[in-house]
């Protein structure tokens, strides 16, 4: 990674950290967000990494834990609070919501509340690039938890047998909801799943943006020249619980293993490697202040807009609605 | 009567029936969260009979197939209602379908529980009301409670049943309390309830439209007219002949119901009236029902989707014997 | 005109559309195989646009999603309906709502087909009519052509269309032979067919409960009862307008599919004119369909199942005016 | 395998032989076989050898091609032949047909017309044994084309999460319909794929009943003993098509890899070995004629049976059907 796009990186992660501080400061506050909200704060370097590994016309498929991940692609961030807060002016006009934020503007093909979903359909995504003549790679996201269904299975297997150009990144934070991984999937790693599709399969600290960058950048050269997927495991953890439930205190995680991640904060650990390799202070202080007006103009962008009309309830239904009805 | 929430009453019917039988086990994810009404339940009845699941709805439903087939009586939770189409082969293709297939030689007795997150803000993965989806296939008893005394009872009737029972939950009358009896209550799969008894339309009205029936019926009567509402309770196999015996009484019929409108339980409802009760009818039928459109996430649109006690009031008021509405 | 099958006709449709647009593929197990309308495709237009494809529906289907949100536009062919349930939450929860979840950004142009073995002696997890279960879900447009020429146009048109379209094949169907219009065929989708004009009495038929509808209107010709016949073609959008229009005229309505009864496409139909055509119905409306029990394997009783001209004659007889009957 | 043993194996094994014979026969005459039918023929050494390895009380679970297995566990022929025929005498009194032969008498759980679909069914009847106090342990049949799809994933996951008493044979004939396994498997072998679900994944000669019966005696055992699951891939062969079409010569394979397999058919090659180990040709007479007799007489009382009545439609669709309809 060059500098540039080193404080690109820094600039990203600090967005989703910021963004999704306001997500859960409204949503306390009880200001306007409804139904749950799934935040990904402690995965940042994952999230970040991976997706600057892309070119902006790749394509990038999430799952329900992806306020970050349309972030991470270059989404502008109005579009997105708004679509939180549920108006009209939200990037998927008020229909989808904390799970749903898709930005085709930028390539975010969409997010899915079915754990597992979305795997199959990047490599659709890729399977039709390949025939629409481009060389256009689908970066898919999913949760540890997703290991162990059958769109796992079916989708890894198809993306081998058509050499599609997909990567598929597991951010495994070691649970899903309150179980832990260990428990459910009868395997050592994820990773090593990746065999029984005959694909590679590697392991990358998803808590340094840098190793992930480099990890996803191989497999996006090797999807691109068209020698199929790759699957990347990143251990990471994430610092909230499963989803914001008001005040209470619930998380079924040791105190000292949420303390000993925060440690390794992903944000913080490349600042000081930032800092340390000769980046001024000063820029850095600025990236913080750019993100900190950019996320405040958001959130103002989305309290300032209109709910949607109650004639947009059917909008978007259909591409082409039928005159029958 | 001691007083009880939806929830507990779930939780209630579930501990009940695991103490009364060791053949019953619960799969579901996540069973120990605190969210769960099976939360405790491991501790009590240990990880042999509420193991830990890995997100396999598949897997773990064909799993519960298999062991129904062969002596023990699971109960499954999906959590959220759309999480069954990912099992929806395992459930409509072989627990629908094994004890006809095999000539009676074996059973399938599983109770499917499905929470219904609309009304929530979770947008359209998450709201979907499937039950008619489930009456359209044969050998899926199915039961949509809407009070706490009746989620208690039809889950323990359920729970005994010897055929898959798929039980609905609207999420949003988990919070909502109610007289529950005292001692072992189990109430009868197939028999609706008449909630409040009237002369001069009826209102057949499933899950959370039940109580918004109510209040219609409440502030009508006000107006002088007076509601008769039918809770179906089960609506595999429906209680038709209440239904109909309500109709032959009143000579018009509402039906109110969040599920989607086409094909929906409203729309069987209301085939059976017009081919069985088409004699007393004297006013076209009106179904009250979300329209034909995915629950939207904006709290805004999504209040528009369901049955509410204007739109019931607005309906029966189309039907309503004129000397009534003039009045 | 020439002659053509209904399996011919798909195959026509298919060889058309994909000649005409490169963005049409085709996802099928054993497309080459000599049963399948696609056998000899992978010969004209390469392993790219018909892959070999491993037996993972859901996978594939998916697969056909992320496909169409990005341009092109696949043909989805399960070969049996009942398949369609291993992959229920790709098309229910993700081809039907991605479009209206994303706010409009992306279509999803695909076309399921799913031909559907019934009458086969196949049993009940080869025997399915799904169609009123995906009724019930919004999103998807839904076809069941009845003849050569509607599956032929009908299909073109699905294959044009920017949204999901389920296409089913009553397999029975598929050697039935039946005139096509010469040069390229469309028929619009939401546009129903009346089959035979007649006076007393209304039947919607479904499928292949058409020609069953049809053969009754002759023998009851003879008897001196006019029936109209109105094939949906399109059950989603429903071209209600046709079937208020002709019960208007004849004030009776039958409706025969080969569908369960409850909750079914017959329901639906039932609903609507007891709820928008009410006024002038002047006999029950009489449901022709399959009784709520799984298709059987024995060919014995699996006869009883499936509408048949003997049992629309029976239910048309029920209803007809009695000055008719008394002839 | 004791010779008494032996001479089970090779009564079962002509036993499925001449029965799938009979069927073909009746199916070529319109004789009163409808729909289609999956024949095994060419498998029996599979089928057999594993089903040996159970004890009575054990459960086995088949698939779409699986005349043979109930026949193999033990079934009477009468009630089979008559369920093909859909007679009311029927082991499923005419409901299930070809897909369809449960028979739970003697612990054949049925059969599904859903590939994969009865994977996780085994493993939950697996589980119930142990819950309910036995040692039963559950056999389950699928074919190669089951390797590609969810049920398998997942039902392989959860088996081996709760060491579930379940040997998984997967009789690989190397084609589902006309596809060859090797265009649809990202995997060298279906065996391999065990190691994903951490149980072990043996690949064993499925054409040789005693190496197929000792694979799957030890995978029992372990079963049997709290051990966990076993993954067995049998390399077999069907003779005939993917179903039965009447005349019309389909197959997509060649010609000499289907007289190739003949040459190794299980049935000659056991009975050689037996008279090589001293077995009297006779003995082997007497037993074709036997079994000969005993399908005869299947087929005779099939042939004899009545049809359903009509108002057996809705009989068993209920186990508690309710009075309100
Ligand atoms: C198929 C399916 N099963 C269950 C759920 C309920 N659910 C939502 S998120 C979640 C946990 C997912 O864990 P993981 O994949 O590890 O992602 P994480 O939440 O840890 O980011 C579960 C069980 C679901 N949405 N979809
Ligand atoms: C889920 C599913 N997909 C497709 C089919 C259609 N089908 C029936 S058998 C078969 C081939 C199965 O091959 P395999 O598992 O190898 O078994 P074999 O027929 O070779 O014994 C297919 C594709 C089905 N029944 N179920
Ligand atoms: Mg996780
Ligand atoms: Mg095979």
């Amino acid at each position: 990674m060059k500098t540039e796009e080193q404080l690109e990186a820094m600039r990203r992660m600090l967005r989703i950290r910021r963004f999704e501080e306001a997500v859960m400061d409204i949503v306390r506050k009880g200001q306007g967000i409804a139904g749950a909200v799934h935040i990904c704060v402690g995965q940042e370097a994952t999230i970040v990494g991976s997706c600057l590994a892309l070119r902006d016309d790749d394509f990038m498929v999430g799952y329900h834990r992806s306020h970050g991940h349309p972030i991470a692609k270059g989404a502008q961030l109005r579009p997105l609070m708004a679509e939180l807060m549920g108006r009209r002016t939200g990037v998927c006009r008020g229909k989808g919501g904390s799970m749903h934020l898709a930005d085709f503007r930028v390539g975010s093909l969409g997010e899915t509340a079915i754990v597992g979903a979305g795997i199959p359909q990047a490599v659709g995504a890729a399977y039709g690039a390949r025939l629409r003549g481009t060389d256009q790679v689908a970066l898919c996201f999913f949760g540890d938890g997703a290991a162990n269904i059958g769109s796992f299975h079916e989708g890894l297997n198809l993306a081998s047998l058509w050499s599609a150009g997909v990567v598929f990144v597991c951010e495994n934070n070691r649970y899903a909801m309150s179980t832990a991984l260990a428990d459910t999937m009868a395997a050592g790693s994820v990773a090593e799943r990746a065999a029984s599709y005959q694909m590679p399969g590697t392991i990358v600290d998803g808590q340094d943006v840098i190793s992930v960058f480099e990890a996803v950048s191989m497999a996006v050269e090797r999807a691109r020249a068209g020698e199929g997927p790759t699957l990347i495991e990143a251990h990471t953890y994430r610092y909230r619980d499963h989803a914001e439930y008001g005040n209470l205190k619930l998380s079924h995680r040791p105190e000292d293993e949420v303390e000993e991640w925060r440690r390794r904060d992903p944000i913080s650990v490349f600042s000081a490697q930032l800092l340390a390799s000769g980046v001024a202070e000063e820029e850095l202080r600025e990236i913080e202040e750019q993100v900190a007006a950019e996320v405040a103009d958001a959130v103002a962008f989305a309290k300032a807009s209109p709910a949607p009309d109650p004639d947009e309830l059917f909008d978007d239904l259909w591409a082409t609605p039928l005159e029958v009805h | 009567m001691p007083t009880m929430s939806y929830r507990d009453a779930i939780r209630q019917a579930m501990l009940e029936e695991m103490r009364r039988d060791p053949a019953v086990v619960v799969f579901c994810e996540d069973a120990r969260f605190w969210t769960m009404p099976t939360h405790g339940f491991v501790d009590e009845f240990g990880p042999e009979r509420v193991p830990i699941m890995p997100i396999s709805e598949e897997g773990f439903t064909g799993a519960a197939i298999g062991a129904a087939m062969t002596g023990l009586r699971p109960i499954v939770d999906y959590t959220i209602a759309n999480l069954m189409y990912v099992a929806w082969d395992q459930i409509v293709n072989h627990a629908a379908k094994n004890r006809y297939l095999f000539g009676g030689q074996a059973s399938v007795p599983i109770v499917f529980r499905a929470a219904m997150k609309y009304a929530n803000a979770t947008a359209a993965q998450h709201s979907d009301r499937p039950y008619p989806q489930l009456m359209n296939v044969p050998g899926l008893k199915i039961v949509v409670p809407s009070n706490p005394a009746d989620a208690l009872g039809l889950l323990k009737s359920a729970i005994r049943d010897d055929d898959p029972v798929v039980y609905f939950e609207p999420l949003r009358l988990w919070g909502t309390k109610g007289e529950v009896p005292e001692g072992e209550h189990l109430v009868p799969l197939g028999k609706a309830a008449i909630c409040r008894e009237g002369t001069d339309v009826t209102v057949v009205a499933i899950g959370d439209a039940v109580p918004a029936a109510l209040k219609a019926a409440e502030v009508l009567s006000g107006e002088g007219v007076d509601l008769e509402v039918v809770d179906p309770r089960t609506l595999v196999p429906l209680d038709k002949a209440t239904i109909l015996d309500s109709v032959a009484k009143t000579g018009r019929l509402v039906i109110a119901d969040p599920a989607h409108k086409t094909c929906g339980a409203a729309a069987e409802v209301a085939a059976i009236v017009a081919e069985e009760g088409f004699a007393s009818l004297r006013a076209p039928i009106v179904r009250v029902v979300a329209p034909d459109v995915h629950p939207p996430f904006s709290p805004a649109l999504e209040a528009l989707m369901y049955p509410s006690p204007a739109r019931v009031i607005a309906a029966v008021q189309s039907v309503a014997p004129a000397e009534l509405m003039a009045r």
